[in-house]
Formats: C-alpha cells, sequence, structure tokens
C-alpha cells in the first residue's frame, strides 16, 4: 500500500520536474515546481516528517513559490523566444547528466548500507513536538543566526528592490 | 474485499527514495543547464535543493534521528531568504536590462 | 600580603586618565592620579609594616607568587613579587617622592596642554618603575626596565610639537636600546647557565661557584648587565640620552631623570651583587666607569648655563658616584647615596623648575639672578639641596658620599682621590648655578612670582628629607644583613675631612667667582679657552657619537638597506609575484565566458570528476 | 479495509452537506443582507426564496462558458479548480464532534485527524493564493491581473499575523492537533464559564480571536478587504473573465474558505462542540426549545397566513422543527446531535458576523489594506503571543 502511494506521487513528482524543465514558459515551469513540492510533501509524510512535510507546505508552496508566482506576473514574463547563442551547454550537458545519474547510483550503491524498507508511522522522530525539542535545545544557535540571516535577506531585499531615486 | 496481488514489494526499498531524490536533483541540474529564462533557472535551484531535502529526510529515517529533518528545515528557510534577495535582484536587473534571458546578463566575460 | 595591590594601583590611575581623561577635569585628573599613587604609598608603608620592615624585621625576601608566566622546558619563568629590605628601600623612594613629585606636577603642569595625558604616562611610568622593583626574576625587572624606558620616551617627548623634544625622546630611547641589548644578552645567558631567572636560585647557584678570577661567563654576564645599567643609568659611555632628555617637562627630569629611573641600573647592579662579587674584574670595571662618569661629567657640569642641563650632569656623576661605591663592593653605601640623591636631586630639579616656572620658561642662567628676594621659599629650599649635595655635614649627602669615599680608598686610593676632587667641582658648579640664579643684580627682564603651595609643599619637605636624610636613615646599617658593612680602618678620619675640605672650597671657589668678583670666570675663560672651548661643548661627544656611530648607520640603511635591499630585492620579489599572478589572470579570463550556465556545465563536469576519481581510487 | 469504507462514507456525506450548506449559506448571505438594508430579498422561487439557490445552481450550469479570446487557456481552466480544490481540502481536517459509535466501528467526526492538522490548514490556505492568482494573470486582463496580483500580496501579507494569531492557542493547549485541542477546552471554571481558549487563563486569548478573525476577512477576500474583487474599482478583479460554472466554482470557494475560517475559529477559540454552559445546568434542552418555539412559531404564523401557499408552507416547517426537537430528545442520537447542534451554531453566529459585516462596512483603500497588514496587525499579534508566551512559561 505504501510503495502504491509513493509510486504514485514520485510519478507525479517527476512528471512535473520534467514539465519545469521542458516548459518554456516561467509560470507553468512554476507550477510544475508547486506540484513537485506538493508531492514531495506527501512523500515527506511517508517518511514519517510530518513537521518537515507542513513546512514545505507552508514555506516552499505557500510563500516562496507564491513569490516566484508574483514576480512572474509583475514582470509578465513571456517564454523563451530566441534560440540560444551557445548550444554546447545543452550537447554537453545530456550526456554529462546521465553521466552524473550513472555515478550517483554508483556512489549511492556502494556508500549506503543495505538499506531496509519505508513503512509509514515506523518514525515518530518527526513529529512537531520532537522537531521543537531538538530545534531549540541541540540547534537553538543555528536556529538564532538563521533569523540573523533571514532579517539580512529582508534588508537585502527592500534595499534591491525599492525605486531608485531619481 | 482483497486487492490484487501488486506487482512490487508492499513497502518502497529505501532505495527508491535515494533514487528520486538523484533524478529530481539531476533534473535540477538539467533545467540549470537547458533554460534560458533567469527566473527558471532559479527555480531549478530550487529543485536541486528540494531534491536533496528529500535525501536528507530519508537517511534521517534510515538513521532514525531527526537531524536530517532539522537540516532539511534550515534549507528551506535559508531557500526563503535566498527566494527573497534573488527575486529582488532579478526585479532590479530586468529593471535595468529589460531582459530575463540569463545569455544577455553576461558583461563580466572575459 | 597583596603586593600586587601597588603596582596596580597606578595603573589603574594610568587606565581611567588615559581612557577618559580628555573628557575629565582637571580637578578629577588630579584626584585620579594623585590619590592612586597615594594610595599604593600607603599600601606600601602598611604592607612594609606588616612585614616588620620598620621594625627590624624582614631579614630575608617575602615573595607572593601569582602565576607561571611561561613554561618551557626547564625553564619555568613565573610572575611573582618579592620584598626584601634592598626593594623596601626603593619603594620607600618611588612612591614617597613620586608622590611628592605627583603633587608638585599638579602645580606645574596646570596651565599645560595634554594635562590628563601626562599624568596617565606618569602613573604608568609609576606602574612600571614598580613592577621593576618587585620583580623576584631578572624577566619582570626587565619587563619594568623595558616600561620605565619607554615612559621616559612618551614623557622626554611629551612637548611633541618642538622637534628638539621628539629628537630628545628617540635620542633617550635608542641610546637606552643599546644598554637594553646587553641586558637581554646577560638575562640570556644567566637563563642558558643557570636554568633559571629568579633571583633565588641565581644566586644560591652563583654562591656555590669559586670566585672568577679570570674572564669567565660570569664576568661576562656580569659585564652584559652592566651595560644595561650604563644605559638605563646615563654612565660612560651611554650617558649622551641624559642631558638631552630634560627637554621634557621639569617634574619629569626629577622624577624619572634624578629620583627613580636612572637609579635602576644601580639598583639592578645592587640586585645581582652576589653575581658581581664572584667576578672580581667586573667590579673593578664598574668602579673605573662610575669614577671617570663622575668626574667627566662634574667638568662638563662647570660650564653649563642652562640650568637643568648642570643639575642633569650633576646626576650623571652622582650615578657614577653610586657606581664607585658598587665597584668597590660598598653596596649599601651606594644605596644609600640613591636614596640621598633622590631626595636632594628631585629637589634641585623641582626647584629648578620652580624657578623657570617663576621666570615663565627661562632656563639659562645670564638670564637670572637677584631671585633670592622674589621667591623666597624656593631660594631656601634649594639652598639646602646645595648644601646637601655639596657634601657639607650634617646633611643628606655627606654621609652616603662619604661612605662610598671611604670604601673607595679601602679600594683604591686614587679613586679616592679622584672622587674627591669631584665633590669639590661638585659643590662648585652646583653653587655656581646657584649664585647665578639667586644673587647679583636681575639679568633678563621677568616678573617673578613665587610658585602655588602645591609646589612648594613638596619642595618644603624634600628640603627636609635632604638636610636629616642620611642622618636619620642610616641605610648601611639597615642592609646590613644583606651586604657587610666594611667597618672603616681605624684612623681614617682624616680621608673625611678631606671630602669636607674640597666640598666647602668648592663652595667658596664658586662664592669668589659668582659674589665677590664676577670677572673672574670670564679671565680664567680667555686664559684657557682651548680646554673651555671642549668642556663647553661636552668634549664633542655628541658630534663624535654622530659621526662615528649615527651617520654610518643611517647611511649604509638608506644606500644598502633602502636603494638595494628594500627597492631591488623585497619590493622586486612582491611587485614579481604581482605580475605574475596578472598573466596567469589575464591567461585564465579567457575561461571566464560570462555565460552561466555554461559555468554550471563547468561546475557538474567537475563534480563527476571529483566522484569518479574517489570512485576510483576506492574511497567510496 | 474497514478504514477506507468508514472514510469512503465519511468523505461523501461531508461533500453533500458542504455542497447544500455552501449553496444555502449564499441564500442566507442575500437574506441577512437585505433584511440589514430593509429589503425582503429573494422570496419568488419557493417559499421565502428557500429554492433560490437551486435556481441560482440551474442558472449557471445553463449559462454559456464563453473562452475570452489571447487566455492562457491551462491556466484559465486550472484556477478555479484549484481554488475549489484548495478550498475544499481544509475542510478534511476539521473535526465537527466527539468520537462516536456508529453500530460496530467506532470512528471521529471528521475525514482524517493529522495531528499536525493546523499546520495543515495554514498550508492549505496558502496555496489558496494560486487559484486566484492564476486566475487574475491567465485571463489576460489588466483588471484581473491588478487582481490577482493584489490577492497573492494580500493574502501573503495576512498569513503572518493570522499564524501568530493561532500561535498563541496553541501555546496554551500544546497541540497541534485539532481534536487534542477541543478535548483542551473542555469543562468550566466556576462550573459555569466554559475553558475556552477565548477564556481560558493563563491569559485569555481575546485579542488573537479577533486578529484572527480579521485575518480570515482578508484570507477569504470578504469585504472589507475584498480588494481583489473590487467591482468598481477593478469590475470584479480575479473573475471578470469568467462565466458560469468557472465563476461558481471561484464563489463556492469563497464560501468554503469562509467555513473553513469559521471552524477553525470555533475550534481554536471557541472549545469546538462544547456547550456554552454545562449540561447539568440543561444546556442539552437548548435544542429543543428553539426548535419548539421556532415550530410554535411556524404555526402561529400560519394561523394568519400573510401570503396564500403559507398555509401549507409553514405547518410543514412546524412539523419538521418539533420533529427536530423530538429527535434531540432521543438519548443514543443526543450524543451525536448535540456537539454537533453547539458547534453548528457556533459555526453559524461566526457566518452571520461575515455577513453582518459585509452588509456593514466599506472597503478599505489598498495602502490602507497592506500598512494595516504589517504596521498594525503584525506587532500586535506578535506582542500578544508574547505575552501568552510568557504566561504560560510562568505557570
Amino acid at each position: 500500500m505504501d510503495s502504491l502511494l509513493f509510486l504514485i506521487f514520485a510519478a507525479i513528482t517527476v512528471i512535473c520536474a520534467i514539465n519545469l524543465v521542458v516548459q518554456t514558459h516561467p509560470i507553468s515551469s512554476a507550477l510544475s515546481l508547486i506540484g513537485v513540492m506538493g508531492s514531495l510533501a506527501v512523500l515527506y509524510l511517508l517518511l514519517g516528517g510530518e513537521f518537515i512535510a507542513a513546512a514545505q507546505l507552508v514555506v516552499y508552496a505557500g510563500a516562496i513559490m507564491v513569490l516566484f508566482v508574483f514576480v512572474i506576473m509583475l514582470l509578465n514574463a513571456g517564454g523563451e523566444r530566441k534560440k540560444p547563442r551557445r548550444l554546447w551547454p545543452r550537447y554537453a550537458g545530456i550526456p554529462l547528466l546521465f553521466l552524473f545519474l550513472a555515478l550517483m547510483g554508483y556512489v549511492g550503491n556502494r556508500v549506503l548500507p543495505p538499506s531496509g524498507d519505508v513503512t509509514f508511522g515506523s518514525f515518530v522522530g518527526g513529529s512537531a513536538q520532537e522537531i521543537g525539542k531538538r530545534l531549540f535545545t541541540v540547534y537553538l544557535l543555528p536556529f538564532e543566526v538563521t533569523s540573523v540571516l533571514i532579517l539580512i535577506a529582508i534588508v537585502g531585499a527592500i534595499v534591491l528592490a525599492r525605486k531608485e531615486i531619481d | 474485499m482483497p486487492l490484487p496481488p501488486l506487482p512490487f514489494p508492499p513497502t518502497p526499498p529505501l532505495t527508491w527514495y535515494l533514487a528520486l531524490s538523484a533524478i529530481l536533483f539531476a533534473l535540477g541540474v538539467a533545467g540549470f543547464l537547458f533554460r534560458r529564462n533567469i527566473i527558471t533557472v532559479f527555480m531549478s535551484i530550487e529543485l536541486m535543493l528540494n531534491a536533496v531535502n528529500l535525501s536528507f529526510i530519508t537517511f534521517s529515517y534510515k538513521l532514525k534521528q531527526n537531524d536530517g529533518h532539522i537540516f532539511s528545515f534550515f534549507v528551506m528557510v535559508v531557500a526563503a531568504a535566498e527566494a527573497a534577495v534573488g527575486l529582488a535582484i532579478i526585479l532590479t536587473v530586468f529593471k535595468n536590462r529589460q531582459t530575463l534571458e540569463i545569455d544577455e546578463v553576461s558583461s563580466l566575460k572575459n | 600580603m597583596q603586593l600586587w595591590l601597588i603596582p596596580i594601583l597606578p595603573l589603574a590611575g594610568f587606565i581611567l586618565n588615559g581612557l577618559f581623561g580628555r573628557r575629565l577635569s582637571k580637578a578629577a585628573v588630579n584626584v585620579i592620579a594623585v590619590g592612586s599613587v597615594l594610595l599604593s604609598f600607603l599600601w606600601v608603608l602598611k604592607t612594609l609594616n606588616s612585614l616588620g620592615a620598620f621594625s627590624g624585621g624582614l631579614e630575608k625576601a617575602y615573595l607572593e607568587h601569582y602565576y607561571t608566566w611561561i613554561q618551557s622546558g626547564s625553564l619555568n619563568i613565573s610572575v611573582d613579587f618579592a620584598v626584601d629590605r634592598l626593594t623596601a628601600i626603593w619603594l620607600m623612594v618611588v612612591t614617597g617622592v613620586g608622590l611628592l613629585i605627583h603633587i608638585y606636577a599638579t602645580g606645574y603642569m596646570a596651565h599645560e596642554g595634554g594635562y590628563y595625558r601626562f599624568f596617565a604616562y606618569l602613573n604608568l611610568f609609576m606602574f612600571f618603575m614598580l613592577v621593576l622593583v618587585l620583580g623576584a626574576n631578572y624577566l619582570l625587572l626587565f619587563v619594568g626596565w623595558e616600561g620605565v624606558g619607554l615612559c621616559s620616551y612618551l614623557l622626554v617627548g611629551f612637548y611633541f610639537l618642538e622637534k628638539f623634544a621628539t629628537d630628545a625622546g628617540n635620542k633617550a630611547f635608542i641610546v637606552n636600546r643599546v644598554g637594553d641589548f646587553g641586558f637581554s644578552l646577560a638575562i640570556f645567558l644567566i637563563a642558558a647557565h643557570f636554568g633559571s631567572l629568579d633571583f633565588a636560585t641565581v644566586f644560591a647557584k652563583v654562591n656555590d661557584m669559586p670566585v672568577e678570577s679570570h674572564l669567565g661567563w660570569i664576568t661576562a654576564a656580569s659585564l652584559l648587565l652592566l651595560v644595561g645599567a650604563t644605559g638605563k643609568s646615563a654612565q660612560l659611555p651611554l650617558y649622551v640620552w641624559l642631558p638631552d632628555a630634560m627637554a621634557g617637562p621639569t617634574p619629569v627630569s626629577a622624577l624619572i631623570h634624578a629620583a627613580t629611573m636612572v637609579t635602576a641600573g644601580v639598583y639592578m647592579v645592587t640586585r645581582s651583587a652576589p653575581i658581581y662579587l664572584h667576578s672580581a674584574m667586573a667590579l673593578d670595571v664598574v668602579a673605573v666607569i662610575g669614577i671617570a662618569t663622575a668626574f667627566f661629567a662634574a667638568t662638563i657640569g662647570l660650564a653649563q648655563y642652562d640650568i637643568k642641563k648642570v643639575f642633569a650632569y650633576s646626576t650623571v656623576s652622582q650615578l657614577g658616584y653610586m657606581f664607585v661605591g658598587l665597584g668597590t663592593g660598598a653596596f649599601s653605601a651606594g644605596v644609600w647615596h640613591v636614596m640621598t640623591h633622590a631626595f636632594f636631586k628631585a629637589l634641585l630639579f623641582l626647584g629648578a623648575g620652580s624657578v623657570i616656572h617663576a621666570l615663565s620658561g627661562e632656563q639659562d642662567l645670564r638670564q637670572m639672578g637677584g631671585l633670592r628676594k622674589s621667591i623666597p621659599i624656593t631660594f631656601w629650599t634649594l639652598m639646602c639641596a646645595g648644601v646637601a649635595i655639596a657634601g657639607v655635614p650634617p646633611f643628606a649627602g655627606f654621609y652616603s658620599k662619604d661612605a662610598i669615599l671611604a670604601a673607595a680608598y679601602e679600594h683604591s686610593p686614587w679613586i679616592y682621590w679622584v672622587g674627591v676632587v669631584t665633590a669639590g667641582m661638585t659643590a662648585f658648579y652646583v653653587f655656581r648655578a646657584l649664585f647665578l640664579c639667586f644673587f647679583g643684580e636681575p639679568r633678563g627682564h621677568h616678573h617673578p612670582h613665587e610658585s602655588p603651595p602645591s609646589m612648594w609643599v613638596p619642595l618644603a619637605i624634600l628640603a627636609v628629607l635632604s638636610l636629616g636624610g642620611g642622618y636619620f636613615f642610616n641605610i648601611p646599617k639597615y642592609l646590613d644583613p644583606m651586604f657587610k658593612v666594611q667597618e672603616e680602618a681605624p684612623g681614617s678620619e682624616w680621608l673625611m675631612y678631606v671630602s669636607i675640605a674640597f666640598g666647602l672650597g668648592g663652595i667658596a671657589l664658586a662664592a669668589l667667582f659668582y659674589l665677590v668678583s664676577p670677572g673672574i670666570p670670564d679671565a680664567i675663560v680667555r686664559i684657557f679657552s682651548g680646554p673651555y672651548r671642549w668642556v663647553y661643548n661636552k668634549y664633542f661627544v655628541d658630534e663624535f657619537y654622530d659621526s662615528a656611530v649615527v651617520s654610518p648607520v643611517v647611511d649604509g640603511s638608506r644606500e644598502l638597506l633602502w636603494r638595494v635591499a628594500d627597492v631591488e630585492i623585497v619590493d622586486g620579489a612582491v611587485n614579481g609575484v604581482g605580475k605574475t599572478a596578472r598573466a596567469i589572470g589575464s591567461a585564465l579570463r579567457l575561461a571566464q565566458s560570462g555565460y552561466i550556465r555554461s559555468y554550471a556545465a563547468w561546475v557538474v563536469a567537475g563534480s563527476i570528476l571529483v566522484i569518479a576519481f574517489m570512485g576510483l581510487r576506492g574511497e567510496l | 479495509m474497514n478504514f477506507f469504507i468508514v472514510s469512503l462514507i465519511k468523505t461523501v456525506i461531508v461533500v453533500l452537506v458542504l455542497l447544500h450548506v455552501l449553496a444555502y449559506l449564499q441564500w442566507i448571505e442575500r437574506k441577512v443582507i437585505a433584511h440589514v438594508q430593509l429589503r425582503v430579498g429573494p422570496r419568488r422561487v419557493g417559499p421565502h426564496g428557500l429554492l433560490q439557490p437551486l435556481a441560482d445552481v440551474i442558472k449557471l450550469l445553463t449559462k454559456e462558458d464563453m473562452l475570452p479570446s489571447h487566455v492562457n487557456t491551462v491556466f484559465y481552466f486550472l484556477a478555479p479548480f484549484l481554488a475549489v480544490m484548495f478550498a475544499w481540502i481544509s475542510i478534511s481536517v476539521i473535526p465537527f464532534g466527539p468520537i462516536i459509535k456508529v453500530g460496530p466501528v467506532t470512528t471521529g467526526m471528521e475525514i482524517t485527524d493529522l495531528n499536525i492538522g493546523v499546520l495543515f490548514i495554514l498550508g492549505i490556505s496558502g496555496l489558496g493564493v494560486y487559484g486566484v492568482a492564476l486566475a487574475g494573470w491567465a485571463s489576460n486582463n489588466k483588471y484581473s491581473l491588478m487582481g490577482g496580483l493584489r490577492s497573492s500580496a494580500q493574502m501573503i501579507s495576512y498569513e503572518l499575523p493570522m499564524a501568530l494569531a493561532i500561535a498563541a492557542p496553541l501555546l496554551m493547549l500544546n497541540t497541534l492537533s485539532f481534536r487534542a485541542m477541543t478535548d483542551g477546552q473542555a469543562g468550566y471554571y466556576l462550573g459555569f464559564i466554559p475553558r475556552w481558549t477565548v477564556f481560558q487563563g493563563p491569559f485569555p486569548q481575546i485579542i488573537s480571536f479577533i486578529l484572527f478573525m480579521v485575518a480570515g476577512f482578508a484570507e477569504t477576500n470578504r469585504v472589507p478587504f475584498d480588494l481583489p474583487e473590487a467591482e468598481n474599482e477593478l469590475v470584479a478583479g480575479f473573475h471578470t473573465e469568467y462565466s458560469s460554472m468557472k465563476f461558481a466554482g471561484f464563489f463556492m470557494a469563497e464560501y468554503a474558505n469562509m467555513i473553513t475560517v469559521s471552524c477553525v475559529a470555533t475550534l481554536l477559540f471557541l472549545g469546538g462542540w462544547h456547550p456554552l454552559w454545562p449540561a447539568a445546568y440543561g444546556s442539552n434542552f437548548l435544542p429543543v426549545v428553539t426548535f419548539a418555539i421556532s415550530g410554535l412559531i411556524c404555526f402561529s404564523h400560519a394561523a394568519n397566513p400573510a401570503r396564500p401557499f403559507d398555509r401549507i408552507t409553514l405547518p410543514v416547517f412546524g412539523v419538521l422543527f418539533l420533529g427536530l426537537a423530538a429527535l434531540f430528545l432521543v438519548p443514543p442520537l443526543q450524543l451525536v446531535l448535540m456537539p454537533l447542534f453547539w458547534f453548528v451554531s457556533k459555526v453559524g453566529a461566526i457566518l452571520f458576523v461575515f455577513i453582518w459585516v459585509r452588509a456593514t462596512l466599506p472597503r478599505f483603500r489598498y495602502d490602507q489594506l497592506m500598512g494595516f497588514a504589517w504596521t498594525f496587525m503584525f506587532p500586535v499579534a506578535l506582542v500578544n503571543l508574547l505575552v501568552t508566551a510568557l504566561a504560560v512559561a510562568l505557570t
């Protein structure tokens, strides 16, 4: 049953990802990325990451991608029109990519210990409570530093995007 | 009522998740390489981040400890910050050059 | 006992004044500066009292260990302070005289700029001086040594807007470097041969060794120490910086260049007495250098017209006396002279400062005269100092100088005779200065005014001390447990009478020349114009050093080190690096296509290579 | 397998009920607004216009489904679908009552009880933006685009105060699952003050309740925050180009969102299905009395009818109401109906507030809207959260 869910959502994920790559119009890429994120959230749930799934929805799909869509609409960005001036990245890229995948698989097989199966609900460490405990005890300093980072990002974004006074 | 027997194991092996994350990452790289629209390139980066998150969470399932969740949480937060700044940069670029073609923005070459 | 409190208090004053002095009012600065020194003086009194230093106690050193500073191999240097009777004397002198001079300075510097800066430096000096005195090993002593050198530099160059002041500061610092170099060599030698720098250990080991008759490394060490001492205490041949150091404010001259710092060399030699006692040769060298300096400086002092210069040269020669005392084995006598000298020389300088203050900055004796009426307090106090330094019994100078001369006669009579003559000259030129300054009809056109109480009260106290100091504080008896006093040989009282005679003779001669018939000096000058020119120009020593040492060094640095080594080699190397970097960069620049996606492709290729490499290495 | 069947049944029930509620919510809205404005409202179709929703549905179905030129077809069709989908998904974690036992199965009165229910709702409501935004963008019309942009900006801005306002009671209830949350609000102070988070110590959440309601208005694009569809400046904003069922989709989405917000508010602040005063003081007889009285009123009106057919319809309703009252008297049914009654009445009250406000307040100006979100609600919510955290930490 779990694998059925996994297969369904993995399929959705992959299809959306491919769509992201092949679509020429940014907004369709954005929507497919949202699809990827939503189905990834489901996969996280299958892996027992309740909190992270919710965070995926709230932060990624709910905030970041909205920002993307917002910007795309604001710039009213159209699809790519003219041919790329240099094609070699494409021609070099595709074989490189498969090579990359192959290597990843190889490394994965080499590095990973023989792995078991994923049964839903067998890992409860991902509940909001557990995450909170760990986040505010062991990872407190990174947490605070991240908040500072976000503050800086906000300031930077405002400075960058504000209207030039002229 | 009994279900028909499934053509695959009832519970997915861990490697499936890792393979999925590898594929997603590769697709993200592909998007980065092939797309010429800055925003799409940016989104491919986000895709790669998601792929990494997936493997993080898979490993933390494997190791039965939630550090991986924490990491991916941080990744998300940093991604949020990055998106804010990056999109602001894109806005500025567009304001100055009226283009989103990534190859147009190459005044630093040679 | 909290010995550390003694130096820390002035340091606190320094920090407070140095950081916030600019915003504080002069009154606040005074409170901080003087208060810190006063507190540490009181603390010294309390500590010494509870250690029984005033009641025949403190037979051997009391030591406080704070923490281990350096620990390398067998060498183990720790920060700890020690107090014995010798240190006790110095503590009393430094804090006491220092306190008086601080008070004096509040009046003297009242109209100067950089008020807080001055007092911050002064407190810092007190700190380092106390560390120097309290330190229980050579390294701490060296720390204080360098520190006081620094403060001397800062304070001599206090009027850093005038070039001569900064030059004098540089001169003091650089000349001291020579001595400090010798000192540090000595420290290395000691550390190498005794495996420790703690006084106790070193002296204990030295005492187990035979006395060196010929040139051994104990002699070497003591001579190197002596080099340091000559630098700090302005002995031949390194005395040249002290007269110039008078460019600093007068309280500085009094505190640093008369009372305390310049006697650091004496302290160091006295402290290392066990080492010196194990090398007869070194002791002789000390004595010879001392007497030579004393005589030499005195002759120069005869012909100077700048009142502070006169006193500076007398300081040099008095320091020479002290070294004579040390060199002839009468360490306690030397220390005694240090104390009395601290009293009357500080008094002389402060008095001179008061005169200068009264004449609003005039330092040339030829512009003075007839000040007896207008500034009586200064006059009388200076007279006390004069008789004290002239060695007229029963004043302070008499006892210590007599003790030294007696020891000198024991050691070798010729030193005694030179010393006596020097004493005569000392009396002569000191009183020459005083007469020129206070008697006769007023030369120059000034409106002298008596100094404020903050200035003359310390003068009065010092006057009392320099009158009775020698009589009341019998240092040799006090230091008996440390240095055996050699009892005077029977039937040697005539020595005393001779020296007294010479002293009084000097005074009389001065009176004759400058009160009775002022024409005589010019006549003498006209007759002995040649020698006079030499003396007046300080034997051209500075010029000699310039041509012999300074200019070769300068020219060598410019021509060889700068023009060749720096410009050609160093800069060449640096520029070469830059050029190569630029060349490589311009080659690599072609890789920067400016197309992000190609960069990304490179990244992917690179990561693939890395993974593949590690995989092939079998590390995955 | 049992689980799936039960879930299926529950889903079907919820969907059917929800559809009718949506349809009739609109009727209620029109009626209420009409009475606020001293009108009668719809009354032609059926008694008191009770069949109006049906008529509307038929109208919308039969309208021409026009496809403007130069629209991005895919997204144009996708948008209303997304809107409806996200609006409805979030209903699925809302519990309407306690765990009940129907024959062999015991199950909670909700489709599913996630133990991160609140986060889920937040995430889904965040996704709700896309429907509107896409609609505005896809329909290739500058007014719609403006509406879309406005709504996306507005929703993002009000997500924050909403989340903060939600966080405050969560601190006190110490759970993320709605059911546990409601159980945490059971019981009474002094025997009659309900321990709802609005009243609950250490720090009653009235402020965050108000904040949450305001943010909810903004999230659902309701008056006074309905700028995305401001008729008089944006000619109905993002759904200008939509007609027929797609248009209906947006409407359903809006009302479903309203219902969701009301349910969440009820569960978070108003103690879910726990009665206003304890059964000891006879809270169980409130519905009986209410329905009985309304039935009697119907009969009294039927005695002197205002309209000819009242003499048939009103007695029917009277009988219906009395029957309901009777139902509430049956002990086994009581267990199911009483919580439902309380829950529905609370949600209804909040919905009434929604409609009331719409009938009353004017619309914000856009900059005022944003400024209000960022400079007033956000700080207030933050401070409220801090105070709550402090209070919780201290007790």
